[in-house]
């Protein structure tokens, strides 16, 4: 895809946006008249905020294939994923969570993680067979590891109406470690999520960052993100408003006019 | 007291989102409720509007026990809701999204005239079904659509989110006549709080499912103190005092 | 010219299921659920009419109208009694037991009723012929009733409270019953509008029909393709789908055996949610 | 009243429809899918089965076919005919949901009805295909009607076995996965569409099967066998049952199975009191199902026996 | 008032059916006891006919069957009391009942007392073959009497399967010419004689278009074909061959054609509910030729429905019928009064053929049935028209040829009688015989 404009490319990008955007019965989500256009590195912990209604989730549904795009492309990995299936998208390694926590109802916190993963058994074909055992036996062990890791343990065989929304959202982050994706989407991570818990969040998210994946995160908690993140995207409208450094936001008039109001920015 | 919240407790199912919420709204007064999403802001209009049902805690209005009575029961006693979302009845058109209201009272043309004469768009359209109104423009028939019913108290779930600052401006000059008038407001904001703020008497801020501070209006219009307040996210540390 | 006839046969076939239709649709819409035991309702409404006329003697008219109000309590009693309870089950629950419902209905009916030939004491239909097209005094009425219902029943959705509240309920209960909107009451009136829209459908059944005690229950797969191909909720669309269903089938007599019918009608119904998922009504979310 | 002959009716029936309910479990209960047409694949397979088996047309017959092949090649091909006709009509439907797929199947049901009874080339209309071939009729010692009800009771006891083997594999889980929350689910790499295709046309190869032990066992594939009854039928007994588990839909199809033999087995000696018991047998069961689903004693039973895979 | 004095009888009989099921489950001895007490049974156990029968039957196989040892022989009445042939099926099951009163009136066959076992089919084949196969294994019938043709051509596997009796008193359909004759009988001709004399009348009638409209129905296609190869072959042109489903509200869809090419005649093949509804918009539409209709709109109740005046003189019906002149039928109609109801003869015979057949077998099952029927029906014997004359004569050793209400019934290859049939016409809101053509016409 062609470079964006104002965007010095000296790494080869892992997830360019190209101008996507999207509008629901006639309004515009996210891209305004351009489209939306950013890119995030290889290795990158990157944030992306804004107010209400700025399209910070209507963007994840794109990068994650759920929407499909209006306009532009999005490449991820050097493939072009735009019409791809969100399956698809999950497959080539974009693993995401939701704003508010998803999971399997019927299933153990146990069998949540292991369900992340996937299994030869899963085709219609091996499913009769033995053959997928193993993958199981190491899913499995896999998932309690992940979830000693992101302290859920001792949760491992309760049903998981049993958690609380911290809990829950800890839940969705290790079903998706467990695929090992390349670029992690992390949706408002620290909503409903108990300041303890925070701080557990926030190490294991620097962990996983610094074992090389890459993490786009939208957060309200802008403490929280402005701590973790090395570069930050700001939509308002559905339009990139501005990028750069935390410390380069803090001090944005723009950020600031866009979260206080318009009269402030005038 | 007009309103006064006690240790409300509620949630959806097994999902607690209220952990014991105090609020108190006296006649005539704006009461602004901020807080980041998911601090239970909703949840708090859901519950007082009678969509939830509270575990624990109690509600009063004018000294009577409301607590847990079903929206419609609610919307008799005088509380007024404006949810945030799915607030019109999309498929009506504007006059009928108006009838409705004024179903469960009399005199109702005099309301309509009211609003139509303050809200000439709405006048215009008033044939043309809700959903094909703009934001703004469906924001106000929500909130006008309320107060057909004469609430005592107006609960209002962030009517201004994606509207036009010329709207916002609109609406809360509206609303500080409504409560000049002798009606109650509380007003959840979670953005452009500045201008609500300088009509309000009085902020909750809410994290977490509790209210964390209490604040006067007017001291959160001191220079950069919302900024700080919802930049540097507070972490709900209960011990930080208000005005330090 | 023959062609035209099938259409106005068509559209004559179509005003019986508009009416058939019309308060099955009403009770989806507000209730939230398909009411199988709605064409036992018109079986009803059909014998109570028969009962009066045929038997005690009552004059037509007369026996409609107590067949339609009977109907109407009957459409009434059963949801308090019956639905009230289990609503918080689902729709796929409540969905079954108006199968059981309508298992019940149709055997008192049975029971009572028995076999024979049930025909109205009313005189044979006057037959009008325009430019060659024949229309039946019967299927005038048919037509004429079908309008007047429609009409009166727009009229009464728009102009009177009730009606507000029954559309402001099925918009959006939630937000009816914080503008004060009374829900259980105007249930209640939704089931004794529909109910007497399933009975004016039953005295025209009694009245063009020979009566046997399953006719009413057999009504019930074109009540549901009308309905699905509304798009289970505008009433509106039902008129239109109701057409549209008729007049497919009865043209399609031109060209391939009448006793396809079904199939017309049934095709049509899915060719439409092929290309429109959510029916004629429906936005095109899938 | 004769206990063990109403015993093999309840095994035999029971055997027959409780593959057909089990299916639908897998359909609806696990890929969330709601078919309202299931009839048309029993049917499907009932007609394929008497097309294959039956000698060519005689006398006045009006079909066109009738292969006169052996019976476990009738078996076979009906399974697979179900197969295909799943194929066909889930191709356009299956991207509907809830109620739109519902009635859309049920529609597709009614085509399939209206044609068998209007199109007397395929199965000779009304009539129907009579006298469809029995292979058990000459099992030596053992009486036909317990080989019979052996027979559909291992069908019933495969299917299950069948379905609890995939449904406690990964394939399972995944499908348990898409059902609680797809977003989720396609978020974790899970091919909602393809699972869900693959279990609507699996499904339906019991479905076909069961169809011609059905036709094997009433010796008949006929038009008013096949309506939308079987479908209400199938579907109470899922919902009697509860539809979470297996164990549940089987128990439920043979309690409404045994419930109505046993109104049925009814001696009546007088045209009297057979006319009412047939009005009575339709107030009555009317009033078990809305008795059921208002109290679930099935549900409850099944839930306390924790007995779902 | 008389009326719906039994419409609410029926409210309270319903009520009744339920208490008596509810009872049924919890316990089903006694109340199966109580049933037949409760209920009018046509049939009372004795003690005679057990005696009778340990005489007789020394030198052959016991009886097999549960019922046989109580000393009863069990026959099950297979109709259709409900939907649309319910009143074929309760005339059919009234004249079995009064056959076998007299039967065991006159002390009950070598077997015992014969009991009967009803059940309602609806005129679904499924049904049928469930309560066959019930009646069969559970009540251990040996003879299963009075399936319509859409119930009796699928029960003719389990007739052979089972080795019992199958016999219908009005299944016509010509597929039993090919399947019956083996445990498979029927006391009615075929619908090869029906439509055949319907396809005679409509020719002779000098009509130069004739249009059919056609019940979807084994028992309405069948002859309706044989009567347009007849029509054809007479050179009448046809307008419309129409086959419609019933169960509709209306069939102006069906009648546009056929309105439209304005035939001379209408051949209406078809139910009660779905005729009287095409009759009415037939005319309505402006219809004036005549009719021809099928037996099952044979019925006097059909001037009441439609209106005596739209039919009079122009509808003719055309249906299976007894030589009224006949001594056995007037023998009959001495004894039964309700002897000039549509199959009430041939069911009166079929039920008696049975009970000759048992007489004169070695056994009590069907098989043994099935061994002697024909010879009891067709013989050089003594000529009997009742059961006890035959039980008489063979008790001393003769033979017996049975003559019945309905004529002299001889089974042909497929177990098929031949038959007389009657035109009658509607005048004055009555049926009145016009045309008769006796059995003899159809030989060919």
């Amino acid at each position: 895809m062609t470079a964006i404009a104002g965007q010095p490319r000296e790494r080869r990008a892992l997830l360019e946006a190209a101008g996507i955007s999207k509008r629901f019965a006639g309004l515009q989500a996210v891209g305004g008249s351009e489209g939306l256009s950013f890119d995030v590195f290889a290795g990158e912990f990157v944030g992306l905020i804004g107010p209400n209604g700025a399209g910070k989730s209507t963007t994840f549904d794109l990068l994650s294939g759920v929407l499909r795009s209006d306009s532009g492309a999005v490449t991820f990995d050097g493939r072009d994923v735009t019409e791809a299936d969100p399956h698809m998208h999950a497959r080539y390694g974009i693993g995401r969570t939701f704003q508010t926590p998803r999971s399997f109802e019927s299933m153990t916190v146990l069998q949540n993680v292991v369900a992340g993963a996937t299994n030869p058994g899963e085709r219609l074909g091996a499913a009769f067979g033995r053959k997928w055992r193993g993958g199981e036996r190491s899913a499995t062990d896999a998932a309690k590891r992940i979830l000693t890791r992101v302290g859920l343990a001792d949760r491992a065989s309760a049903p998981v109406s049993d958690l609380s929304g911290g809990e829950l959202r800890m839940l969705e982050v290790a079903r998706q470690l467990i695929r090992k994706p390349t670029l992690l989407l992390l949706d408002e991570p620290t909503a409903g999520v108990h300041p303890g818990l925070q701080d557990r969040l926030a190490a294991l998210l620097r962990d996983i960052h610094r074992e090389g994946m890459t993490l786009l995160v939208v957060e309200h908690n802008l403490h929280f993100l402005l701590a973790l993140a090395d570069h930050i995207l700001v939509l308002a409208e559905g339009e990139l408003i501005a990028q750069g450094t935390p410390a380069d936001i803090r001090v944005d008039p723009v950020v600031v006019s866009a979260y206080l109001g318009s009269d402030s920015a005038a | 007291m007009l309103l006064e919240i006690r240790g409300l407790v509620s949630g959806y199912g097994r999902v607690t989102v209220l952990h014991g919420v105090d609020l108190k709204a006296s006649a005539g007064e704006i009461v602004v409720v901020l807080g980041p999403n998911g601090a239970g802001k909703s949840t708090l209009m859901k519950t007082v509007g009678g969509h939830l049902q509270p575990t624990s805690g109690e509600v009063l209005l004018e000294g009577r026990d409301v607590t847990g009575l079903t929206a419609q029961a609610a919307a008799k006693h005088g509380i007024g809701h404006v949810p945030q979302e799915h607030n019109v009845f999309r498929e009506l058109t504007v006059r009928d999204n108006l009838r409705v209201a004024a179903l469960s009272h009399r005199g109702t043309d005099s309301g309509f005239e009211t609003v139509f004469e303050r809200f000439p768009i709405l006048a215009q359209r008033s044939s043309q079904r809700a959903a094909t109104l703009s934001g703004g423009e469906r924001q106000t028939l929500a909130v006008s659509s309320a107060l057909i019913g004469e609430p005592k108290v107006l609960l209002l779930d962030e009517p201004t989110s994606g509207l036009a600052p010329l709207f916002i401006r609109q609406m809360v000059e509206w609303v500080q006549e409504l409560a000049d008038s002798g009606m109650g407001v509380i007003w959840v904001i979670e953005q452009n709080p500045e201008m609500i703020l300088a009509a309000s008497t009085r902020a909750y801020l809410m994290h977490g499912g509790r209210v964390t501070d209490e604040f006067e209006g007017r001291e959160l219009l001191k220079p950069g103190r919302i900024r700080e307040l919802l930049l540097e996210e507070r972490q709900g540390a209960v011990g930080e005092s208000p005005t330090a | 010219m023959l062609l035209l006839q099938f259409f106005v046969t068509g559209v004559v076939t179509g005003c019986f299921l508009i009416l058939a239709t019309i308060g099955f649709s009403l009770t989806r819409r507000v209730e939230g659920f398909l009411n199988i035991a709605h064409a036992e309702l018109l079986g009803v409404s059909a014998f109570t009419t028969w009962w009066l006329n045929a038997e005690l003697g009552v004059h037509v008219i007369v026996a409609a109208v107590v067949a339609i109000a009977f109907t109407a309590l009957v459409g009434l009693l059963i949801a308090r009694v019956i639905y009230d309870p289990i609503r918080a089950r689902g729709p796929a629950v409540l969905l079954i037991t108006s199968t059981g419902v309508a298992f019940v209905l149709g055997g008192v009916i049975d029971g009572l009723i028995g076999t024979g030939i049930r025909t109205l004491q009313i005189g044979l239909a006057h037959r009008y012929e325009v430019f060659g097209i024949r229309i039946t005094s019967h299927q005038l009425l048919m037509v004429v009733l079908a309008a007047a219902t429609s009409v009166s029943l727009a009229v009464f959705l728009n102009r009177t409270r009730t009606g507000l509240a029954i559309r402001a309920m099925s918009a959006n209960p939630s937000l009816a019953a914080s503008r004060g909107v009374n829900l259980s009451a105007t249930s209640r009136a939704t089931w004794l509008l529909s109910s007497s829209l399933a009975g004016i459908a039953g005295v025209m059944l009694a009245v063009v029909a020979t009566l046997t005690t399953d006719l009413a229950f057999a009504q019930i797969l074109q009540i549901l393709a009308v309905a699905i191909l509304a798009g289970l909720g505008s009433l509106y669309a039902v008129i239109v789908s109701g057409l549209l269903v008729g007049i497919a089938m009865d043209v399609s007599a031109f060209w391939i055996p009448a006793g396809y019918r079904p199939l017309v009608a049934f095709a049509v119904v899915i060719v439409v949610l092929v290309f429109r998922p959510a029916g004629l009504a429906g936005t095109r979310a899938a | 009243m004769n206990w063990p002959q109403l015993l093999v009716t309840v095994v035999t029936l029971g055997g027959i429809f409780g593959v057909v309910t089990l299916a639908l479990n897998l359909q609806y209960a696990r890929g969330g899918m709601i078919n309202f047409g299931i009839v048309a694949y029993f049917a499907i397979g009932a007609y394929v089965y008497a097309i294959v088996t039956q000698r060519g047309p005689i006398g006045l017959d009006q079909y066109r076919f009738g292969f006169d092949w052996p019976w476990w090649s009738g078996l076979i091909l009906a399974g697979i005919a179900a197969l295909l006709f799943a194929a066909l009509t889930g191709w356009p439907t299956l991207r509907l949901r809830g109620e739109y797929l519902a009635l859309t199947t049920f529609a597709f049901a009614e085509v399939l009805h209206s044609l068998l009874l209007n199109e007397r080339r395929i199965g000779n209309g009304t009539v129907g295909l009579a006298n469809v071939d029995r292979p058990f009729s000459d099992w030596g010692p053992i009486e036909e009607k317990y080989v019979f009800a052996a027979a559909a009771a291992l069908l019933l006891v495969l299917t299950l076995l069948a379905f609890r083997r995939l449904l406690s594999s990964p394939y399972g889980r995944a499908l348990d996965a898409i059902r609680d929350d797809e977003t989720a689910a396609l978020a974790v790499g899970k091919a909602a569409e393809r699972l869900r295709r693959e279990v609507f046309l699996i499904s339906a190869i019991p479905v076909g099967v069961a169809g011609a032990v059905y036709a094997m066992y009433t010796t008949l594939a006929q038009p008013s066998l096949f309506t939308a009854e079987i479908t209400f039928f199938v579907w109470i007994a899922l919902v009697l049952g509860g539809e979470r588990s297996l164990y549940g839909v089987v128990l439920g199809t043979l309690g409404l199975v045994l419930f109505e033999e046993v109104v049925r087995a009814w001696p009546f000696e007088t045209v009297r009191s057979a006319q009412i018991a047939a009005s009575a047998e339709h107030v009555l069961t009317g009033l078990v199902f809305i008795a059921v689903l208002r109290y679930q004693p099935f549900q409850r039973t099944v839930s306390r026996l924790r007995v779902a895979p | 008032m008389g009326t719906n004095k039994r419409k609410w009888m029926r409210l309270f009989a319903v009520l009744f059916a339920l208490s008596l099921v509810g009872a049924a489950c919890g316990d089903d001895d006694s109340a199966d006891q109580q049933d037949q007490d409760a209920e009018e049974t046509a049939s009372q156990p004795s003690e005679d006919a057990a005696g009778t029968d340990s005489e007789t039957a020394d030198e052959t196989s016991p009886p097999t069957t549960e019922a046989a040892e109580r000393g009863e022989v069990t026959v099950g009445v297979l109709v259709p009391l409900t939907g649309e042939l319910g009143e074929f099926g309760a005339i059919v099951a009234d004249a079995i009942e009064f056959g076998v009163s007299e039967i065991n009136a006159a002390g009950g066959t070598r077997c015992g007392d014969i009991r009967t076992v009803v059940a309602d089919t609806g005129g679904d084949a499924e049904t049928g073959i469930r309560e066959a196969t019930n009646m069969i294994e559970s009540e251990g019938a040996v003879a299963i009497l009075g399936p319509t043709s859409g119930v009796m051509v699928p029960l003719v596997d389990l007739a052979h399967r089972e080795e019992v009796v199958i016999m219908s008193p009005y299944a016509g359909t010509i597929t039993l010419n090919e399947l019956g004759g083996d445990f498979v009988y029927r006391t009615v001709s075929s619908d090869l004689g029906d439509g055949a004399a319907s396809g005679l009348w409509l020719s002779s009638r000098g009509y130069e278009s004739v249009a059919f409209l056609i019940q979807n129905e084994e028992s309405t296609i069948s002859p309706a074909e044989v009567a347009r190869d007849e029509v054809n072959a007479a050179g009448i042109k046809i307008t419309d061959f129409i086959v419609y489903n019933p169960g509709q509200p209306s069939y102006q869809a069906e009648l546009t054609t056929v309105l439209a090419n304005d035939p001379d005649a209408i051949f209406l093949a078809g139910g009660q509910e779905s005729g009287v509804t095409v009759i009415k918009e037939a005319v309505a539409g402006g219809f004036e030729g005549e009719w021809l209709f099928t037996a099952d709109l044979a019925v006097p109740e059909i001037f009441d429905a439609v209106g005596a005046d739209l039919i009079n003189d122009k509808a003719f019906v055309e249906f299976a019928d007894v030589d009224p002149s006949l001594p056995e039928f007037i023998s009959f109609e001495e004894r039964y009064d309700k002897a000039g109801d549509p199959f009430a003869p041939n069911s009166f015979d079929m039920v008696t053929l049975v009970a000759l057949a048992l007489e004169s077998a070695g056994g009590c099952d069907g098989a043994a049935i099935n061994g002697t029927i024909r010879g009891v029906a067709d013989s050089d014997g003594t000529k009997v028209s009742t059961f006890a004359e035959g039980r008489d004569v063979l008790a001393a050793g003769g033979t017996i040829n049975y003559e019945g209400a309905s004529g002299p019934l001889v089974f042909d290859a497929s177990g098929t009688v031949s038959g007389a049939y009657t035109i009658q016409q509607a005048i004055n809101g009555e049926w009145v015989n016009v045309e008769f053509y006796p059995a003899s016409t159809f030989d060919r």
